[in-house]
């Protein structure tokens, strides 16, 4: 078996049980003495609870149990926030899992019901009659941090939950002395994740021996350990979490929910397993929603186009309560890389986290980091066209040059390693970006108008390590585990703390394992998602599953060949240092002929009947793995436009995108990584967004007015790519899942302006919808 | 999601399905469902009863006679769109239903339960307008024709009473040298029509001759531009006079117009004309 | 969301208010209405069975008339709740003489929550509108043919 | 109430009494244990539920198991030939066409039916043959290339 397999795009390991419907989710699980919860959820978005007769509901046929907020005093623990920024008055909201007294968004569980069959519980569930008395709501962040407006929590003025900075340089300075100054009000507006599959949980507790079993669909089930353990009050030993096949998640399986913890709840009441999986019109309530940020940013440059500072403040929905890893979202990932790939002289963001009566907002796919390439990217194509120069010029002035090993920002962070100007420069010469401006220059086309739209990004990935976790408030580690096992047939498990939930690692895993090791992949078993069976990991996200534990896997798969080595030099009567390894094999140097494999050393590491000596038996290895640093991945981004002026109807063209992520595992599916992610970033500009009606209804509540991308809206995505290495990763791997996501909303976004530049028109309120753009060539028509 | 409990009754005949409808108060009828499902999943509608009558081969098939088709109310939009027969005869109609949803939608959806549902951003009503297609519906064994524009009469409001059933729809076949075509501006989640215009335009001797064009998507109920087709009438097709004959689509649009947070009735009065203009210019080239 | 209408009738403005807080025409009018009884002043409970075609709901509710002003202008609260959510609103109504008769003009905000705000909320204008001008047609008519 | 009902799923005949109201799929998933097809909205949009009924594809979300009885229902574990996957399966394995797997099932099925009605489709029709299945993780491109693909194998087969 050749090294060559690193590099390789083989197919899915996990795709044969998910092409044939063989695949377990947790819906699809079914225990003896199953119970089916339902949850009542407030209509209001915000209103004080002043009644709930559940008597009614409890009688009804097959009904098993109602809880409410009073049942659960004591039992269970307010639902926590896991990131606790430091340094910007961070005020918690408690969160309970049911709510007393006031509910604070349409979806705020009031109530949960239990019965033997979920047609049961829902027709029960009409009977539950709660009064409300409508208070007051907010929704926008920015309206929700003024002087007068509703107040969610009492104990939190101005709604306030954080105030955050960022500053580095003379940012006064910056301005005082600026040449040219170019400003926006950009509103990312509020996204809702859509995993295909909507959150489930499937709780099984044994009132004999005080334990539980937790099927949960999550990205991180040891964390799910962690905090259940918290709020239910049952021993982390007590707990098992598993995380079936999970359904994607995109940030929105990060959380670990109230409904999670009600339905543990309800099976340690209830000595039965009880299962709750959410509808989708659930899931857009209750389920957390991304971005949410009103952006005043200001740029501060030289004539010739050199930028010499950025100004900004944001206002960040967080929603009624914190979510989990929700104050982290936009400062930590967001302020920090403002900078993106640029020189930046001097910064000042200042960052209002809000409470709002929406549901709580938490990382969705890039998270933070969109938010920022958005920024800067969209000041660029402003400068550009205040200099009147080309924004690909105004870029280039600007970029990091080439750097092998760090780079310092003024954010602080420091970069590992980057060539920005070469990603920029292949995508212009692929795209052929001279040809497509001349062809621009023409003018329109019966009333059509060609646009191109430029974004150049970094990002941080892999997080991070467990040191700066605690610096930042994080509240838990950021390493990851990984245990290898050898079998004396020389099969491989792989025990894996990471959780992936759709990403492919089972397979990118066996193709590390296999190039480290030489066996074939097919030979390597992956186990992942359970917390009884598999090392603690910190979970998947912020593309660091292959990062972070791919390198805790491959460290793994180099102890394993140390202690081979020795095994094999012992066989082969050599010293250990006069040994060689390539290509799967163990020989003495310069005679390759005579050589051991991995599996005949696995056989004899476990049948142990000649080691040498002080060498213990079996052929195993555990690594945690904590990084010294993020890695930086890095790309450019193209989209070609047409915008038809009489209809406002923009027509996404070609969609060039190159992410650099380091050395590629398996190009395939890196390559998919880059459509989703790209496809889910198109779909914020043009299509997505959760719409709240002034009263705080969602009125984009289900599939039928939540625009999400399908298949015909969209053109082939051009894939190109450069390979930078980290150069303090194992294996220099930088990480891919949200690659795609994080230029390409601006990317679209600058092309559609772009395209409008003959109408003057310079800003438009996101998604791109066909009536918002010809609102805003009616205005610039004036 | 899960509807409500309801009682459910599959009607061997169209006779029994009266019966049916007769012996239970509040029963609604079930024929592919894809109007009805939905909602009884939401718990929008707690009917009592359901009367299924999605096996009546009676109401299945598309024929032709004398010049008119007649398409049984069970055709599913995905045959309405593959038939040759309306392709040939009333092509507005199958350029429509193959707009419908998306293709698992369009093989259970059926023209009768379309119709009798009237969603106003609903596509076959429209080309029905147009069309001056009837509607035949069946009550106590008797059969009676509506003609379109008496039977849409609201949103998701027609003439049917509480015991009428829709048994087919009935269609002029298009004349030689008359063209027609259905344009839409469809919502990207839903798929309806933000806007929806079908024309039927017969050209006789290089000038238009009739014209008639309804408009879906605007109002509670599809409706003719009455506009529209004087001043096309008599006219020789040009791009001009096709856009200025879809600019006169204002005066039909009336003030009260559908908006929604996806497109207000400022953007959709603005995008009637275009896609009028749309429909026409398609109509016509296949008119000539 | 805004919902605003105005109706003529063929009779002066007095005769136009009083039909306008004659309850019994009210409640005959309402689309839908079941029952409206008294409880307070000017405060009415109501129950309404609201029937877009397939779409019905049950909605248990008050409505509210203050600020009376005749015959000139009062102001309309509406409240109620039933399976597929809630309804809350209110309004302007305000009459004028105009040529002979009475122009009726309202302005008023309808909040509608639960199941129909989540997926409907591209039919809520519509059917708001259509409900009020069937009411007001429904009183035109009834000002020109008593019962 | 519950009526009966007779429905062939993937050949093998199943008779159960089901109340009225239960929808196809809850029949597929939780009265007979045939997991495969998924659930994924509330409103027809997602086609996570796709299957063949008599050979033609629904959303079993939008029919009720009272309107499948009598007749035959192919769902995604009911595909391949034994241990032969069908093209499309391989297909969607070969060019990966598929993350999460929560939509394949449905989307496999909505290709079975694209393949039925257009054998040898454009790029642009296998876009619009899939316009009422979602995907979220992989920006169906390679679904896309994946169709295409087993269009090509399914015609060297006939």
């Amino acid at each position: 078996m050749s090294t060559r397999i690193f590099g390789s795009g083989i197919r899915r390991r996990e795709d044969p049980r998910l092409i044939t419907g063989t695949a377990t989710y947790t819906d699809d699980l079914t225990l003896p003495r199953m119970v089916h919860a339902a949850m009542l959820r407030s209509p209001h978005a915000h209103a004080r609870i002043t009644s709930i007769d559940t008597s009614n509901a409890a009688a009804a046929a097959g009904v098993v149990a109602v809880y409410t907020h009073a049942d659960t005093v004591g039992a269970l623990q307010p639902t926590p926030c896991a990131w606790l920024l430091p340094d910007s008055d961070l005020k918690v909201a408690t969160y309970h899992g049911l709510a007393k007294d006031v509910v604070r968004y349409v979806g705020d569980l009031v109530a949960v019901l239990v019965a033997e069959d979920r047609y049961a519980a829902e027709d029960a569930l009409e009977l539950i009659e709660v009064d409300y008395e409508p208070l007051p709501a907010v929704i926008d962040p920015e309206q929700a941090a003024k002087d007068g407006a509703p107040q969610l929590h009492d104990e939190i003025p101005r709604n306030q939950a954080f105030h955050w900075t960022v500053a580095g340089g003379d940012i006064d300075a910056a301005f005082e002395q600026a040449e040219v100054v170019v400003s926006d009000r950009i509103i990312q507006q509020r996204l809702i994740p859509n995993a295909m599959e909507t959150r489930a949980a499937l709780a099984s507790y044994t009132t004999a021996t005080g334990e539980l079993t937790l099927w949960n669909t999550t990205q991180n089930p040891h964390i799910v350990r962690f905090l259940m353990s918290g709020v239910c009050g049952l021993g982390e030993d007590k707990i098992r979490v598993v995380a079936p096949e999970v359904g994607g998640g995109f940030g929105s399986k990060l959380a670990v929910y109230p409904a999670d913890f009600v339905t543990v709840f309800c099976s340690m009441r209830l000595g039965r397993p009880v299962k709750w999986t959410e509808t989708r019109s659930e899931n857009y309530q209750a389920t957390t929603h991304g971005r949410d940020h009103v952006q005043q940013v200001e740029l501060a440059a030289k004539k010739d186009g050199t930028i010499t500072g950025l100004r900004c403040t944001v206002y960040a929905g967080m929603g009624a309560y914190l979510s989990t890893a929700a104050p982290g979202i936009p400062t930590i990932l967001h302020g920090l890389m403002l900078s993106g790939p640029y020189t930046l002289p001097a910064v000042k963001e200042d960052v209002y986290g809000t409470y709002t009566n929406g549901t709580p907002v938490d990382a969705y796919r890039g998270a933070g980091r969109p938010e920022a390439t958005f920024m800067l990217e969209r000041m660029m194509d402003l400068l550009a066209a205040e200099l009147e120069m080309d924004p690909v010029d105004v870029r280039k002035k600007n970029l990091i040059p080439k750097f092998d090993d760090g780079h310092e920002v003024i954010t602080t962070l420091s970069y590992d390693s980057g060539d920005y100007p070469a990603a920029l420069d292949k995508v212009l010469a692929h795209a052929d970006y001279a040809g497509l401006r001349a062809t621009q220059a023409k003018g329109p086309i019966n009333g059509t108008y060609l646009g191109l739209g430029l974004a150049n990004y970094v990002e941080m990935c892999g997080l991070g390590p467990s040191q700066v976790a605690g610096a930042i408030g994080f509240q838990g580690g950021l390493w990851e585990s990984a245990i290898v096992r050898f079998h004396p047939s020389g099969k491989v498990h792989v025990f894996i703390g990471a959780s992936p939930h759709g990403q492919g690692e089972e397979t990118t895993f066996a193709q590390i394992v296999s190039s480290e090791l030489g066996v074939d992949p097919n030979d390597v078993k992956v186990f992942h998602g359970d917390t009884d069976m598999t090392p603690m990991g910190w979970g998947t996200y912020g593309s660091r599953t292959t990062a972070v534990g791919g390198a805790a896997l491959a460290l793994t798969a180099r102890k394993i060949r140390d202690k081979a080595k020795v095994i094999a030099a012992h066989l082969l009567e050599a010293a250990v240092e006069d040994m060689d390894y390539e290509d799967g094999k163990f020989f003495v140097k310069g005679a390759p002929d005579q050589h051991k494999t991995i599996t005949d050393i696995a056989l004899m590491a476990n049948v142990a009947w000649n080691m040498p000596e002080g060498v213990e038996a079996g052929l195993e290895a555990s690594t945690f793995y904590d990084p010294p640093n993020f890695t930086f991945p890095f790309g450019t981004h193209l989209a070609v436009v047409e915008v038809e002026a009489e209809t406002g109807v923009v027509t996404l063209t070609r969609y060039i995108a190159l992410d650099d992520c380091g050395p590629q595992i398996n190009p395939v599916i890196v390559e998919g990584q880059v459509h989703g992610g790209v496809v889910q970033g198109i779909g914020q500009a043009l299509w997505e967004e959760a719409v709240y009606d002034e009263g705080g209804q969602l009125v984009t509540g289900s599939m039928l007015d939540y625009a999400l991308p399908r298949a015909d809206m969209l053109p082939d995505i051009e894939v190109l790519s450069t390979v930078t290495p980290s150069p303090h990763h194992p294996i220099g791997v930088k990480g891919v899942g949200e690659a795609g996501t994080i230029g390409s909303t601006v990317a679209v976004y600058n092309a559609v302006i772009d395209a409008l530049r003959p109408l003057g028109v310079t800003s438009i309120r996101m998604p791109l919808t066909p009536e918002r753009v010809w609102q805003a060539i009616q205005q610039a028509k004036g | 999601m899960y509807a409500p409990e309801f009682a459910y009754y599959r009607a061997g005949s169209l006779a029994e399905a009266g019966q049916l409808l007769q012996q239970h108060p509040g029963a609604k009828l079930l024929a592919g469902g894809h109007s009805l499902i939905p909602l009884l999943k939401l718990r929008l509608t707690t009917p009592p009863a359901l009367i299924d009558i999605g096996r009546l081969d009676e109401l299945k098939g598309i024929s032709v006679t004398d010049g008119r088709v007649r398409i049984g109310a069970l055709t599913t939009h995905a045959e309405l769109a593959a038939s040759s027969e309306l392709a040939a005869r009333c092509p507005a109609l199958a350029e429509a239903a193959g707009l419908i949803g998306d293709p698992a939608v369009r093989n259970r959806g059926t023209i009768g339960g379309n119709v009798a549902h009237a969603d106003p951003a609903s596509d076959l009503p429209t080309v029905l307008r147009a069309l001056d297609a009837t509607i035949a519906v069946t009550v106590d064994g008797s059969e009676r024709s509506i003609p379109a524009a008496d039977f849409f009469e609201g949103m998701m409001e027609t003439a049917l009473g509480d015991h009428d059933i829709v048994t087919a729809i009935e269609v002029p076949a298009a004349s030689a040298g008359q063209g027609q075509a259905y344009i839409k501006f469809s919502h990207p989640a839903s798929r309806y029509a933000v806007v929806g215009a079908a024309a039927s335009v017969t050209l006789t001797g290089g000038t238009i001759s009739t014209a008639a064009v309804a408009l879906g998507g605007l109002v509670p109920v599809a409706t003719r531009a009455d506009s529209v087709e004087q001043a096309l009438t008599g006219q020789t097709p040009s791009v001009d006079t096709i856009a200025a004959a879809a600019a006169a689509v204002s005066a039909d649009l009336g003030d009260d117009l559908i908006g929604d947070i996806y497109a207000s009735a400022e953007y959709r009065r603005a995008m009637a004309p275009v896609c009028v203009k749309r429909a026409l210019t398609a109509a016509v080239e296949r008119a000539g | 969301m805004n919902i605003t209408g105005s109706y003529t009738f063929d009779a002066p403005p007095q005769a136009v208010w009083d039909l306008l807080i004659d309850i019994d025409a009210v409640a005959a009018c309402l689309p839908g209405c079941e029952s409206m009884d008294p409880i307070g002043d000017n405060k009415y409970r109501v129950v309404l069975t609201m029937g877009i075609a397939a779409i019905t709901g049950r909605y248990e509710g008050t409505v509210e008339m203050r600020d009376l002003e005749p015959p000139c202008s009062y102001r309309l609260v509406v409240e109620g709740r039933g399976k597929p959510g809630f309804v809350t609103g209110g309004g302007a109504i305000s009459l004028t003489a105009s040529d002979g008769g009475t122009r009726v003009t309202v302005d008023g905000t309808v909040q509608v929550g639960g199941t129909i705000a989540r997926v409907g909320q591209r039919l809520i204008g519509s059917v708001a509108k259509m409900m009020m001008d069937r009411f007001f047609a429904c009183l035109q008519q009834r000002l020109t043919h008593p019962a | 109430m519950h009526v009966p009902v007779t429905i062939t799923v993937n050949g093998q005949r199943y008779e159960h009494q089901v109340e009225p109201r239960l929808l196809l799929v809850h029949f597929l998933r939780e009265v007979i244990g045939a997991t495969g097809t998924k659930i994924g909205c509330d409103t027809s949009q997602c086609g996570a539920c796709t299957v063949l009924l008599d050979g033609v594809s629904m959303k079993s979300c939008t029919a009720l198991a009272v309107q499948a009885d009598g007749y035959e229902v192919t769902t995604i574990e009911g595909l391949a030939n034994g241990s032969e996957l069908h093209p499309i399966q391989d297909a969607f394995w070969e060019k990966h066409g598929l993350q999460c797997g929560f939509c394949t099932p449905g989307m496999i099925l909505a290709s079975v039916e694209l393949l039925r009605t257009t054998p040898d489709p454009t790029d642009e029709q296998i876009r619009h043959g899939l316009e009422g299945n979602i995907c979220r993780c992989t920006g169906y491109q390679n679904i896309v290339r994946a169709i295409r693909h087993a269009a090509g194998t399914m015609a060297g087969q006939r």
